[in-house]
């Protein structure tokens, strides 16, 4: 399971980065959404996939680590809240346009 | 110790009082009170952090590496202390120099960025350094783009691009780290980290440095940064033109002192750091514009905070945080300096200025000032900052290197001479005011180089202390880690 | 007395600001300084003559063990008063010369800067105190030389002269420090120069001290930008460029000789270079026709005598450098000021269009006179006590080239002479007293040097060893010394006749600065472009590129490649991810794409929910959502700007995908075994109860790592700011 | 779209959505939810009902929704500072039967940054984009 993820990842890394090398601002911004899916399963990967239940106190051993996925909670959070403002900015870079001549 | 966390939550709620109060005058108000109490706080804290090696506050109770801590020590807490001071003075220059693009708005961004600045040069934890780079950068991206036409969001464009990538690569590095101690908190990695698989610490250790490297603007990870310092107003341009590289500079010493500490030079990074000297200096002759100039001198500059950094000795170090120092004063004062220029004469290109300086001698003055100390005149700051790099790498016998860094202090100067024979002399222009209040704010951070330069002797003091400190990371460690 | 010493730089540059505040009385306030140095220095004078050495020292970043150290032997005693005596003389001549300008406060301050660093300058005992009051000079003359800044060449010409000088300060510095570093103390009295010769890096720091003693003292090929800073107003001619600041590097290798001096690379780099620049100097000087020109030359001249007999590494030399250097700032300062009262009263320098000036100007011409005597060492002036001296100093085998230089030098003052002869039309002109009266003093020296013979003898005393300096005037050394005169005057006939026809300089020092810098400013131009091409796309391939092999080597050189797990039943959803990913890139739909990455991120949803981790599943699945919608908000806007523009370059671009994906790949397969320990788990499980909670992923969140959410909402509160400020229009 | 049926259903179902966003916000300490979670369920909620009826006045000051939620979060921390502990300290109040952990102060804050923060970017990009 962790080799078909790790070349998810590296999928997810790859088309990401060829998107961002494009230069429409929209399809960068997916590649951005993307490469930060990789990163995400990145840090779930470092916590290892032993865990065979969720880390609720009630739930018997081995629990899965839940600090990778603390740390995600919050990775997915920014990502959301810079892809709101990547978004607008795309909005000003472009929808402005006959604003200014 | 809750003193630690001050230079953080008093610009966090600053801020958000600025975003939720209703009148420009109670605004600026709590604008200006909150940033001056930063001040102070980050000012005492960098006494208690000279008293006590480290200033330990581990948040929510609860101890490291479990819960986050924050470890100021003198190096984050010097740093915090010169970024609170130089927000308030560009601050201020706003405050004399309204700028038509920046509404209500911007003063939250203003200290919610210092806010993560000081969070960045205080946290001992490294998801944290993340979170708060993440605030730091977000508040950036804000200010860049407030008020922008759709050509300079265009150019922004560029800025966040890069800094999310780096971001990205910051985030696997953790990953990569924790996977290979089981820890993100900096002294526990660093504890561990000897022991742990090379085949996880060097990829994260490299990434790291990308990551770091880009927002320090490093070569030839730099080509980012005349976008974000040639689009903003003048005084959000001296803000970051100040502070937003050194959190970059401020990790990478963090990286190679505490968490991957070097032992004697790196002969990648010295090469990294004689490039961006010479990249940085090159790109700077080859501008028209005074912002531009200066912006590409800021690549240039690192360079040398960088080569301190790569030497890998305490002395070397010491040198390398002088400079940064020094380099924030002076660098903001020059911006701050085009400010005025610009939002006096609507330009800041060479062509279209003349004889500034006798229109306004007080304003040569201050660009003079700071510009010989940028160039490594004596008897400024920026002399003795070269002086003890240089001297520095003498002694780590990187002969080739210090050629190379005095060859880019002479272009430095012959490009601030550029700027001072284009704008300032020649003849008189008609005579547009420049508020008192901007020569203040100037005069805050300009003053710094001449201080330090006469009697810094206790600035040396200081960053030497800090150095020291650095170089024995096993008591910043134990201070972290150790009981209650 | 001896505190009072470290003063004495300090009375000038304090004087400074308070001379540029003040309007009308900013020349008496420089008076008053240079005036105040000169009572300061009688005491050091004294004891130095006595034989005693005044030092006194401030900590100044001592932890480096740089001090303001300063010291007061014979040889700094003696610049220190000429200094501050010419000073006092070049006050008082530049108020009469420019007082009425409006900016001459500002001029009266820079000179004041200046007099300031170069006494710091020769006092100076701490390598470092040294150059910062060696660049305080530049510096000063910097801003004196472009005084005139409406002009541009006088804005270029001070330009020259700053980088020219700080090029061979800064080697000079490097210098300074390998020098402090091989004998362990900055402190120059202190220096060993058993240990300093001995080490192998010796000829580096003579090399480098060397560049910017030779700089500073415009020797061959770095002379040029000593004629160019002419420009400036003619007092600083006469103080800086003349008599006190190119002195600076010469003073430099007489202050360094006991240390670095007596090799035999001292003098087989030195003794060429001097005397080099003294016949080029004098032979060039001869062919100008603009008197401030003439005299430039002749001052370059000057210095690379002075520069050889230093190179010569012996007492006897030295004392012929500091005699010859003395001589030369009161024949030199004179003539300066002769030629500044001559522009200031007919309007022009030019020799051509002067002529006859004696019957207007009689005061002016007697001592151009008595000066241009010192100046070809004719007999009873102070040229001839020196030159005989420096003859002594050379030996046999270079006398010679001394005798050629002297009927060289000879030939110019005659040319200069020139103006004061024949008639002209000098009926409206009439000489001020301040524009003579001034140069009395250093006229009368010139001539006291040559017939009073405690002076010269006085000087050597005050050196160090006394010994016999005063010429015997026997027909042996006089009749070369007149027919060297004679000679000159023959030449300066022939060489007025060339200087008219002399053509502009194809190639001169000036030129190829210039052309040396513009062809920097290409460089620099071609080179910031090709690295900076204003594409994102090109900066994120550097970035990513070296992100990829940086990580990707280490990785290839230390993979302990984990077991590979069992393939589970989530598998199913990095299908639907794969599919999805390829949806996004090849789709040629924007909002295909949209949805395709809406679909990667539902797919990642059900990983997590496999990967038993509740809490991303619920938060990516609303996150998702939430994009989607906002996502599909802006697209509709902006499908017009989606037009496919692949860069040409697309190959790269997929290589650089490629390598990013595999190295991200390889990454996220290498760590896929966690952690090394549960410590972290195990200690959230222990003190859930005391958190108050059994969600171990909400209580880190919340609680344990609660500031990375206080950070985190701070991101998504300022995003959004972000999103209402940037949704506004624009002003 | 500005049917009956939506309005209907809207009627309905919002309300209900933002009960339940608010019931994650209150279990997350317990089971999988949380601030930011519940704030999403519920700013979906409200989006659902303005497409039902219509968006709010654009003037709406969607700032201080989002400073008072951080506000709440960090003056949460500070009362720890004011019993003279570490910032953040968090504790565990007990109201007879109910337990009260004061970090779910500290989740509604996350809650009201997220709903005004969502809202705030639904409704500018909603009206850039139309």
């Amino acid at each position: 399971m962790n080799l078909v993820l790790a070349a998810l990842v590296g999928l997810l890394f790859a088309a990401g980065t060829w998107l961002l090398l494009g230069q429409r601002i929209l399809r960068q911004v997916i590649g951005l959404g993307l490469i930060a899916h990789g990163a995400n399963l990145t840090v779930l990967l470092a916590g290892g996939l032993v865990g065979r239940h969720a880390p609720l106190l009630g739930n018997p051993e081995p629990r899965a680590d839940p600090l990778p996925q603390a740390l995600i909670l919050t990775a997915i959070v920014i990502g959301f809240g810079i892809t709101a403002f990547l978004l607008a900015l795309g909005y000003r870079m472009h929808a402005l346009e006959e604003d200014e001549g | 110790m809750n003193a630690a966390a001050a230079p953080v939550l008093i610009p966090l709620l600053t801020g958000l009082l600025c975003v939720a109060l209703p009148s420009r005058r109670l605004r600026w108000g709590v604008s200006v009170t909150g940033g001056t109490a930063c001040v102070v706080a980050s000012v005492w804290l960098v006494a208690l952090a000279r008293a006590h090696t480290v200033v330990i506050l581990r948040f929510g109770n609860w101890p490291a590496p479990f819960g986050i801590v924050f470890a100021a020590d003198l190096l984050g807490a010097l740093m915090s202390a010169i970024g609170s001071w130089v927000a308030l003075c560009t601050l201020l220059a706003l405050l004399a120099q309204p700028h038509p693009r920046l509404d209500g708005f911007f003063h939250g961004g203003w200290h919610l960025m210092l806010a993560g600045m000081n969070g960045a040069f205080l946290t001992g934890d490294l998801f944290n350094l993340y979170v708060f780079f993440e605030v730091l950068l977000v508040a950036s991206y804000f200010l860049l783009t407030l008020g922008s036409t759709r050509r300079q969001a265009r150019e922004a464009f560029t800025y966040v691009a890069s800094n999310l990538v780096a971001s990205t690569l910051f985030l696997v590095g953790v990953a990569l780290l924790y996977a290979a101690v089981g820890s993100v908190n900096m002294a526990d990695l660093s504890v561990r980290m000897p022991d742990a698989s090379p085949g996880l610490v060097r990829p994260a250790v490299f990434l790291l440095a990308v990551a770091f490297g880009v927002k320090a603007a490093i070569f030839p990870l730099y080509a980012w940064l005349p976008h974000a310092y040639v689009l903003p107003p003048g005084p959000v341009a001296a803000y970051f033109g100040g502070m937003l590289t050194k959190v970059g500079v401020y990790a990478l010493y963090r990286l190679f002192t505490t968490l991957n500490p070097l032992r004697g030079p790196e002969p990648t990074l010295v090469t990294v750091a004689v490039l961006t000297m010479v990249f940085g200096v090159l790109g700077a002759l080859a501008q028209e514009e005074v912002r531009r100039i200066l912006s590409f001198h800021i690549i240039s500059q690192i360079g040398y905070m960088v080569f301190g950094l790569a030497l890998g000795t305490p002395q070397a170090w010491a040198a390398g945080l002088f400079y940064v120092l020094h380099h924030i004063g002076v660098k903001t004062a020059l911006l701050l300096v085009s400010a005025a220029v610009e939002a006096s004469y609507g330009t800041g290109a060479l062509r279209a200025l003349s004889g500034l300086a006798h229109a306004h001698p007080f304003l040569g003055l201050s660009f003079a000032i700071p510009a010989l100390s940028l160039a490594g005149i004596p008897p400024l700051s920026g002399f003795w900052a070269k002086v003890f790099v240089v001297e520095a790498g003498l002694r780590a016998g990187e002969a080739f290197a210090v050629g190379a860094s005095l060859a880019v202090s002479l272009l430095t100067l012959l490009s601030m001479s550029k700027i001072f024979t284009g704008a300032f002399w020649g003849p008189s222009p008609e005579r547009e005011a420049i508020p008192a209040l901007h020569y203040l704010a100037i005069a805050g951070v300009g003053v710094l180089t001449l201080v330090w330069g006469l009697g810094g002797g206790w600035l040396w003091d200081l960053t030497a202390t800090a150095a020291e400190r650095l170089a024995d990371p096993g008591v910043y460690a134990q201070t972290v880690l150790g009981g209650r | 007395m001896q505190t009072l010493l470290l003063g004495i730089p300090l009375i000038p540059l304090l004087a400074a600001p308070w001379a540029a505040a003040s309007r009308r009385g900013s020349w008496l306030v420089a008076l008053g300084a240079c005036g105040a140095v000169l009572l300061a220095l009688v005491p050091v004078a004294r004891w130095a003559a006595t034989g005693l050495v005044a030092s006194a020292e401030l900590s100044w970043f001592s932890a480096l063990g740089v001090g303001y150290r300063l010291r007061a032997d014979g040889l700094s005693a003696l610049f220190a008063l000429l200094v501050a005596g010419v000073g006092v003389l070049i006050v008082l001549y530049a108020r009469a010369y420019l007082g009425h300008e409006p900016r001459a406060p500002a001029f009266f301050a820079y000179l004041l800067l200046f007099a300031g660093s170069m006494l710091g300058l020769v006092l100076a005992d701490d390598l470092l105190t040294l150059y910062v009051f060696w660049e305080g000079t530049s510096l000063a003359s910097f801003f004196l030389i472009g005084f005139h800044d409406e002009r541009w060449e006088a804005r270029q010409a001070s330009v020259r002269a700053l980088v020219v000088t700080v090029v061979g300060g800064l080697a000079m510095l490097a210098g300074f420090l390998l020098l402090g570093l091989e004998a362990g103390t900055f402190r120059v009295s202190e220096l060993d120069p058993r240990t300093v010769q001995g080490s192998p890096r010796y000829p580096w720091v003579l090399g480098l001290v060397l560049a910017g003693a030779f700089t500073k003292s415009a020797q061959i090929p770095v002379h040029f930008w000593l004629p160019g800073a002419m420009v400036a107003p003619t007092p600083v001619s006469a103080y800086l460029h003349s008599a006190t600041m190119v002195k600076a590097g010469v003073f430099l290798l007489l202050r360094l000789l006991p240390v670095l001096g007596g090799t035999e690379l001292w003098r087989t780099w030195i003794l060429p270079v001097g005397l080099g620049t003294f016949l080029f100097g004098a032979v060039v000087a001869v062919l100008q026709d603009d008197l401030k020109a003439l005299l430039a030359y002749g001052t370059v001249s000057a210095l690379g005598l002075a520069t050889a007999l230093a190179g010569t590494g012996t007492a006897v030399g030295r004392d012929a450098a500091v005699l010859y250097l003395i001589n030369h700032a009161a024949y030199k300062g004179t003539l300066f000021l002769v030629a500044g009262a001559v522009e200031h009263e007919t309007g022009t320098r030019q020799i051509r269009h002067l002529r006859g000036l004696a019957r207007a100007m009689p005061a002016t011409a007697t001592l151009a006179a008595l000066s241009v005597f010192s100046l070809a060492a004719l007999p009873a002036s102070g040229g001839f006590v020196a030159k005989d001296l420096a003859a002594k100093a050379l030996g046999h085998g270079l006398e010679g080239w001394l005798w050629v230089g002297a009927v060289v030098t000879a030939a110019f003052g005659a040319r200069f002479l020139q103006v004061f002869f024949g008639s002209g039309e000098a009926e409206h002109r009439h000489e001020p007293a301040g524009l003579w009266l001034p140069a009395l003093p250093l006229a009368v020296l010139c001539v006291l040097f040559g017939t009073w013979r405690q002076l010269p003898e006085a000087v050597v005393d005050w050196l160090g060893a006394p010994h016999n300096v005063w010429p015997k005037f026997s027909w042996g050394k006089v009749a070369p010394a007149l027919l060297a005169a004679v000679g000159g005057a023959g030449v300066a006939w022939f060489g007025g006749t060339v200087s008219s026809r002399w053509p502009e300089a194809r190639w001169n020092g000036d030129r190829i600065f210039d052309a040396l810098q513009a062809a920097l400013l290409r460089f620099a131009d071609a080179l910031t472009h090709l690295s900076l091409t204003g594409r994102l796309r090109d900066y994120l391939v550097v970035i990513l590129g070296v992100a990829a092999v940086g990580a990707g080597l280490p990785v290839l050189a230390h993979a302990r490649w984990p077991e590979v797990g069992r393939l589970s039943f989530e598998a199913a959803f990095v299908g639907i991810g794969v599919a999805a990913v390829l949806v996004t890139v090849l789709s040629r739909s924007l909002v295909a794409a949209v949805v395709a990455l809406g679909a990667v991120g539902y797919s990642v949803v059900f990983l997590f929910m496999g990967l038993r981790a509740p809490d991303l599943a619920l938060t990516q699945m609303l996150v998702e959502t939430v994009s989607l919608v906002l996502f599909l908000a802006v697209v509709t806007r902006l499908l017009s700007a989606d037009v496919p523009d692949r860069h040409p370059l697309a190959g790269l671009d997929l290589l650089v995908s490629v390598a990013v994906g595999v190295v991200a790949g390889a990454l996220a397969f290498q760590l896929s075994t966690g952690p090394p320990s549960q410590r972290l788990a195990e200690f959230f499980a222990r003190n859930a109860k005391l958190a108050g909670g059994t969600n171990l992923v909400n209580l880190v969140v919340v609680d344990f790592r609660g500031l990375d959410t206080l950070g985190e909402i701070t991101v998504l509160g300022i995003a959004a700011l972000g999103v209402l400020a940037l949704a506004r229009r624009p002003r | 779209m500005n049917s009956l049926v939506l309005r209907t259903v809207a009627r309905v179902v919002a309300p209900v959505v933002v009960l339940y966003g608010v019931r994650l916000l209150l279990v997350g300490h317990n089971s999988p939810g949380g601030g930011f979670v519940g704030g999403l369920v519920t700013a979906l909620a409200v989006v659902l009902g303005w497409l039902a009826f219509g968006p709010p006045p654009r003037a709406r000051r969607w700032e201080r929704g989002v400073a008072l939620g951080v506000g709440i979060s960090a003056v949460t921390g500070l009362a720890a500072v004011l019993l003279g502990r570490p910032f953040l300290t968090h504790a565990v109040l007990y109201a007879g039967p109910v337990k009260l952990p004061t970090s779910l102060f500290f989740d509604v804050g996350v809650f009201l940054v997220v709903v005004s923060a969502t809202l705030a970017a639904v409704r500018t990009l909603w009206e850039a984009g139309s």
